[in-house]
C-alpha cells in the first residue's frame, strides 16, 4: 500500500448497507483499488436449527431466512421436501405458488428500484416507488394475511385458497402496477442525473461474470442468460409464456433495466395465472409428525435476487438430517468485488446495492458463544454504564 | 403590480442612527434574533415543501403544521450528549461550528431588510460600499471552516467529506462570484443596498416607459439568477450537490463526528446560510425587500420564502452527482455561461 | 435437454474415470444428477465436466457430516442441468483439493465449508475465515454432528431445547 | 427534471402518509394477528404446542385433561397460523388485532384460562 492509499471500512453499520456486513475498501484518492468482504454478522444458525424441527416447523424457519424473498425460500424448501418425499401437489396449488412467487418478485424489484434511487441520492423517486409498491403489498396482505411472511406454500400444496370474485379487482391492481412501472422506466431513462450515475458504473463483462458464477439479475445484466425459470423450469414455468430477460450493458443501468422489465413480465405472469387457474384441491394432507422416506433432493428456484438452492437430506425421521440453503447473495459476492474495483467511492453504494444484497440470507448458520459458556441480555442501565466506562478511557 | 402601486415604493435612505437603534438593529430586528427565528422558519419551509412534493406530510405535531419542529429539534440537540472524539484536533474541532454558525450570520447583517426607524424604508444593519464583496468573502471563509471541521474530526469519512467540500468550492465559487458581479455592474455599485435601489429605480422606469432594453436586461439577469441558484445549491450542500455529506456514501461527511450542542450550531448555521442564500438571490435579482403596499420586511419574507421553496424543489428533483461530475460540469458549462452572462451585462450596461 | 442426454453424461463419467472412482450415480429427474466421486480423481472430474460439458457454473458447495465420514457435495450447473458430485472425506483427514483455480466462483463456498464443517480446501488461495468470527476457537466447527443443539442448549442455560420435539 | 410534473401535482394531493395513531387502516379480513382462545372447546391435546415453530405456546398444567389453559408468548410468535390450522376443535385462532406493542416483555405473553373438566367419574373408568 503506497502512502496515498488508505483503507475505508464500510460496515458493519453504514447507511449504504441495510443489513450488517463489512467491506474494507483500499482507496487511492476517490478510486477503489481493492476490496475485502467480510460477512457473518447476521449469522443465526438456521441450518442447524432446522435439524431439530419437523418439516412443518421448518417451513416457517426457512421463510425467515430472508424478509424479502421469504416466499422464494418456502417455494424452494417445499419443492425439495416434496421431491425427497415423493409427494405430488395438486395443480391448483402450483398456480397459487406461481402467483405468489411472481407477486413477490414485483414487490422485491420495486423495492430495489427505490433503494437504488436512494443510494444515488434520489430520495424523491425512492418515496414514490415505495408508495406505489404498497399496491402489491396490500394485495399480498389481503391474500395471505401478512405483508412480508406470507406462509402460503406448505408441504403438499398451499395453505390459503384464492377466490374468483376478487380477480377483476386484482387485475386492476396489476394494471396499475404495470402503468407505474412503465412510468418509472420513463423516469429512469430520461432523468439525466440518474443516467450519469448508472451508465458504465460497476461494469463487468460476460466472460468475467460466467467465470465468477454470478447469479440472477446481477448476471443477466451482463448478458448471461441464467434465469432458472427458463433454463430448468419448475412448477408451471414451462407452460407460462414469458420473456427471458437479459441485457448486455453490464453496468448499473443494465441491472435497473433487467429488474424493471422483469417486473413487467411478472405482472404478465400473474395475470396469466388469474386467467388460467383451474378449480380443485389446494393441498394434499401432510401431518406435522409425518415421517419422510430416506432420500435427498436438490431444488433450485429463481428467487428475485437469483438462483436459490435448497438441498435436503432425509434419514427417515420427521425432521431433515441436513438442509443446505445457498442464498443468491453469497453467489454474487465474488462478482460484486470485481465490480467494485476501479470505481469511485461515490459509486460504492449503488454498486453494492446493484446486486440487491441480502446478508440475512447469506449468513444463516450457527450461534454459540463457546468462551463465555452462557448467554446473557444487557438491560439499558448496564449498557449505559458500559458506554460511560468506555468513554472515560 | 399596477403603475399606481409602483410609485408608492420609497427608496430607503441611510438614516442617522443612534447607538441604541444600532444595537436594537444588530441584536433584535432585523439582526440576530430576527435572523435566527427566520432561519428556523426557513428550515420548516424547506422540510414542509420537500415533504409535500414527495407526497409526504412532513413536520406536523409541534405547533401549527409543525412550524415549531425546527426549534424543538434544536432544543433536543442542545440537551444531547456532546462527544469529542479522542482522535480529533480538539481546539479546531470545537471552534469550527462557531465559525460555521457566525460567519453566515455576520453576512446576513449586510442584507437590506427593514429600517427600524421608518416602516416604509429598508436598510441593512450595516451597509457600505463593497459589502457585496464582503458577503461573498464571508461565504467563502465558511467553506474553509467547514473543511477544518471535517479534517480535524479525525474520522475517515470526515476527511473525505472535507476534501470534497474543498473540491466543490473549486467548482462553484467562480461562477457564483461572476454572476453576482452582473447586477453590480448594472447598478455601478458594489453595495447591496445600491443594487436594490437600482433594481427598484429601473423597474419603475421600465413601468413608466417600457422599452426593449429593459426586457433584454431582465432576460440576461434571469440567466444569471439560474446560474446563481445552481451555485447556491452547491454552496448549501443540498441535493443534487450534497456529495460532501452524502449519507449513503460517506455517512454524513464532514459532520459525522459532531453531536449535541455543536451539531445544533451546525444545523442552525446551515439554516442561516440558507436564509443568506435566499436573501442574496432576492436582493440581487428579485428587487430585494421592495414591493407595494406592504412594509419591506413582509416583502422580504415573501420573496425569500419563495426562494427557499425553489431551492427545496430543486433539491428533491435530482439524483446526487458525483464529485468529478460536478467539477467537470461546472467548468464545462457553468463557468463559460457565467462569463458570457457577464459579457452580456457589460454590453448592456454600455447601452443603457 | 432431455433426460437421455443427462444419463449419457453420467454414463460417460463412469466410463472415463472408472467404476471404482465414480459410484452411486443416479438421475432422479430432468435437470438433476447425483454421483459420488473419489477424492483422488475429483479435480479431474470437475475439469472434465467443465471442458467437455460446459459445467462452468458452481451453484454451491454443501458440507454434510454423515456420521462415519464427511461428505462435501459440489453442485455444478451447465445451463439448467444440475450435477451434484459428492466427495466422501474421511473424518481423520478432513481435506479436499481446492477447485477455485478451475471454477473461480467456488472461492467463498470453500471457505464456508472450511469454517462450518472443517474440511480444509487444499490449495485455496486465501483460506481465511468467512462466516465465523476471527476469535472463534480453532477446531470448533458448528455443522459437525457432535455439535448437537440439545446438548449445546443444556450447556448454555441448562434448559432442554424444544419442549415437545421428539 | 423528469419527475417535476408528478412532484407539483403532489402539492395539491392528499399525502400518502397516514396519521397513524389518529387514523387507522382497516386490516384485511385474513390478517394474522393476536390469538384468541376458547377454553370450552379445548381438549388439551397439545398439538398447537408441538407444531409451533418457535415454541411460543405452552400448556399450563401439562397436556391432557388436566390442562388449565394456554400461554402464548407474542414475543416469540411468528404469526404463522399453524396452531389454528392444526387444532382439531378450533379452540385457538388468530384475530385481526395488530397493535401488539407492550411496555414490558411480560405483558406480551397472552394468558388464556380454561376450567378443566371434572375428573372422570368412576363409572366412566369402568367403561
Amino acid at each position: 500500500m503506497s502512502d496515498r492509499q488508505f483503507v475505508i471500512p464500510i460496515g458493519p453499520q453504514h447507511p449504504a448497507l441495510k443489513e450488517p456486513t463489512s467491506f474494507y475498501f483500499t482507496v487511492d484518492g476517490e478510486v477503489v483499488v481493492d476490496v475485502e468482504p467480510r460477512i457473518g454478522y447476521n449469522h443465526r444458525g438456521i441450518e442447524k436449527a432446522m435439524e431439530v424441527r419437523n418439516y412443518i416447523q421448518n417451513l416457517y424457519i426457512t421463510e425467515r431466512v430472508c424478509g424479502i424473498c421469504s416466499n422464494a425460500h418456502q417455494t424452494a424448501y417445499t419443492g425439495a421436501v416434496e421431491e425427497a418425499g415423493g409427494i405430488e401437489i395438486p395443480e391448483r396449488a402450483k398456480y397459487i405458488r406461481v402467483l405468489f412467487h411472481e407477486l413477490e418478485r414485483i414487490h422485491s424489484h420495486l423495492l430495489w428500484v427505490g433503494v437504488a434511487a436512494h443510494e444515488i441520492g434520489f430520495d424523491t423517486m425512492f418515496y414514490y416507488v415505495w408508495r406505489d409498491r404498497e399496491l402489491v403489498m396490500d394485495l399480498l396482505e389481503e391474500i395471505s394475511g401478512n405483508r412480508v411472511n406470507y406462509a402460503i406454500p406448505t408441504v403438499g400444496g398451499v395453505r390459503r385458497d384464492i377466490s374468483k370474485d376478487n380477480f377483476p379487482r386484482w387485475h386492476k391492481v396489476l394494471d396499475a402496477l404495470a402503468e407505474r412501472t412503465n412510468y418509472y422506466i420513463k423516469v429512469a431513462s430520461t432523468e439525466q442525473t440518474i443516467l450519469d450515475r448508472a451508465i458504465g458504473v460497476g461494469y463487468l463483462s460476460k466472460e468475467d461474470m460466467i467465470r465468477l458464477s454470478g447469479v440472477g439479475p446481477n448476471a443477466r445484466c451482463s448478458g448471461v442468460p441464467c434465469d432458472t425459470r427458463k433454463t430448468a423450469p419448475y412448477l408451471l414455468y414451462d407452460e407460462i409464456p414469458f420473456e427471458h430477460i437479459y441485457v448486455d450493458n453490464g453496468d448499473v443501468l443494465g441491472q435497473v433495466l433487467v429488474r424493471v422489465l422483469e417486473t413487467l413480465e411478472a405482472v404478465k405472469i400473474c395475470k396469466w395465472v388469474l386467467d388460467n387457474i383451474p378449480e380443485g384441491e389446494i393441498a394434499v394432507k401432510f401431518n406435522p409428525m409425518q415421517k419422510l422416506p430416506e432420500g435427498e433432493a436438490v431444488y433450485i428456484v429463481e428467487a428475485q435476487r437469483g438462483e436459490l438452492i435448497h438441498y435436503t437430506i432425509s434419514d427417515g425421521r420427521n425432521m431433515p438430517y441436513r438442509h443446505k440453503i445457498r442464498a443468491p447473495t453469497l453467489g454474487n459476492i465474488p462478482s460484486l468485488v470485481e465490480r467494485l474495483k476501479g470505481g469511485y467511492i461515490a459509486d460504492i453504494p449503488i454498486t453494492l446495492a446493484g446486486i440487491d444484497p441480502c446478508f440475512s440470507c447469506t449468513d444463516r448458520m450457527v450461534f454459540y458463544d463457546e468462551g463465555k459458556d452462557r448467554s446473557w441480555v444487557w438491560d439499558e442501565e448496564q449498557l449505559r454504564r458500559y458506554g460511560l466506562e468506555w468513554y472515560k478511557k | 403590480m399596477g403603475r399606481g402601486a409602483a410609485t408608492q415604493i420609497r427608496i430607503g435612505v441611510v438614516q442617522e442612527m443612534s447607538l441604541i437603534t444600532t444595537l436594537i438593529a444588530a441584536l433584535v430586528f432585523p439582526g440576530l434574533s430576527f435572523i435566527l427565528t427566520y432561519s428556523l422558519y426557513a428550515q420548516w419551509i424547506k422540510r414542509k415543501a420537500a415533504a409535500r412534493l414527495q407526497n409526504r406530510i412532513g413536520p406536523l405535531h409541534t405547533g401549527w403544521q409543525g412550524i415549531l419542529q425546527p426549534l424543538a429539534d434544536f432544543i433536543k440537540l442542545l440537551v444531547k450528549e456532546d462527544i469529542t472524539p479522542a482522535e480529533a484536533n480538539k481546539p479546531v474541532f470545537n471552534a469550527a461550528p462557531l465559525f460555521i454558525f457566525a460567519l453566515p450570520l455576520a453576512a446576513t447583517f449586510l442584507i437590506p431588510i427593514q429600517s427600524i426607524t421608518n416602516l416604509w424604508a429598508w436598510d441593512a444593519v450595516a451597509s457600505f460600499e463593497g459589502d457585496l464583496i464582503m458577503v461573498l468573502f464571508l461565504m467563502s471563509i465558511t467553506v474553509l471552516a467547514i473543511f477544518l471541521a471535517g479534517w480535524s474530526s479525525g474520522n475517515l469519512f470526515g476527511a473525505v467529506g472535507a476534501t470534497r467540500v474543498a473540491f466543490m468550492m473549486l467548482a462553484y465559487e467562480i461562477p457564483l462570484g461572476l454572476v453576482a458581479i452582473g447586477p453590480a455592474i448594472l447598478a455601478r455599485s458594489l453595495s447591496i443596498s445600491r443594487i436594490v435601489d437600482w433594481q427598484v429605480a429601473s423597474f419603475n422606469a421600465f413601468l413608466t416607459a417600457p422599452n426593449i432594453w429593459g426586457i433584454v436586461t431582465a432576460m440576461v439577469l434571469f440567466i444569471g439568477a439560474v446560474i446563481y441558484t445552481v451555485c447556491l445549491l452547491a454552496e448549501l450542500e443540498m441535493k443534487p450537490f450534497d456529495m460532501s455529506e452524502a449519507e449513503t456514501e460517506i455517512v454524513h461527511g464532514w459532520q459525522v463526528e459532531y453531536s449535541g450542542k455543536k451539531l445544533a450550531l451546525l444545523n442552525v448555521g446551515h439554516d442561516v446560510k440558507m436564509v443568506l442564500a435566499a436573501a442574496l438571490l432576492t436582493s440581487l435579482f428579485l428587487g430585494g425587500p421592495a414591493g407595494p403596499v406592504l412594509p419591506p420586511v413582509v416583502w422580504f419574507i415573501v420573496k425569500t420564502t419563495f426562494c427557499v421553496f425553489i431551492i427545496s424543489n430543486l433539491s428533491v428533483l435530482f439524483a446526487r452527482f458525483r464529485i468529478d461530475q460536478l467539477i467537470s460540469g461546472a467548468w464545462r458549462y457553468l463557468v463559460p455561461l457565467a462569463v458570457l452572462q457577464v459579457m452580456a451585462v457589460v454590453a448592456i450596461s454600455g447601452v443603457i | 435437454m432431455s433426460i437421455e442426454n443427462q444419463t449419457k453424461v453420467v454414463k460417460e463419467l463412469v466410463n472415463v474415470f472408472g467404476e471404482e472412482n465414480v459410484t452411486d450415480t443416479k438421475v432422479p429427474r430432468l435437470y438433476r444428477a447425483f454421483a459420488t466421486v473419489k477424492r483422488e480423481v475429483f479435480r479431474d472430474v470437475v475439469k472434465y465436466l467443465k471442458e467437455k460439458h460446459g459445467f462452468v457454473h458452481i451453484v454451491t458447495i454443501s458440507g454434510v457430516d454423515m456420521k462415519d465420514r464427511y461428505e462435501v457435495v459440489y453442485h455444478l450447473r451447465s445451463e439448467g442441468f444440475n450435477m451434484n458430485l459428492k466427495v466422501p472425506v474421511p473424518k481423520d483427514d478432513p481435506k479436499v483439493p481446492s477447485i477455485t483455480d478451475i471454477l473461480n466462483g467456488a472461492v467463498l463456498y470453500e471457505r464456508e465449508v472450511n469454517d462450518l464443517l472443517g474440511v480444509y480446501p487444499e490449495g485455496h488461495p486465501d483460506p481465511k475465515r468467512l462466516i465465523l468470527d476471527y476469535d472463534w476457537p480453532e477446531g470448533v466447527h458448528p455443522l459437525r454432528k457432535e455439535w448437537d443443539i440439545q446438548t449445546l442448549r443444556q450447556k448454555v442455560d441448562g434448559q432442554k431445547w424444544g419442549k415437545d420435539v421428539e | 427534471m423528469a419527475m417535476e410534473r408528478e412532484l407539483l401535482s403532489s402539492l395539491f394531493k392528499k399525502p400518502a402518509t397516514l396519521k397513524y395513531p389518529f387514523e387507522k387502516l382497516e386490516p384485511p379480513k385474513g390478517l394474522r394477528g393476536k390469538h384468541e382462545y376458547d377454553g370450552d372447546k379445548c381438549i388439551g391435546c397439545a398439538l398447537c404446542a408441538r407444531v409451533c415453530p418457535s415454541f411460543a405456546i405452552t400448556l399450563k398444567g401439562g397436556p391432557g385433561p388436566k390442562c388449565t389453559g394456554l400461554t402464548v408468548d407474542l414475543g416469540k410468535c411468528l404469526f404463522c397460523q399453524q396452531c389454528e390450522e392444526v387444532c382439531p376443535r378450533d379452540a385457538i385462532w388468530l384475530t385481526t388485532a395488530y397493535e401488539l406493542a407492550v411496555l414490558k416483555k411480560e405483558d406480551g405473553i397472552l394468558n388464556f384460562d380454561r376450567t378443566p373438566p371434572p375428573p372422570p367419574t368412576p363409572a366412566k373408568k369402568e367403561g
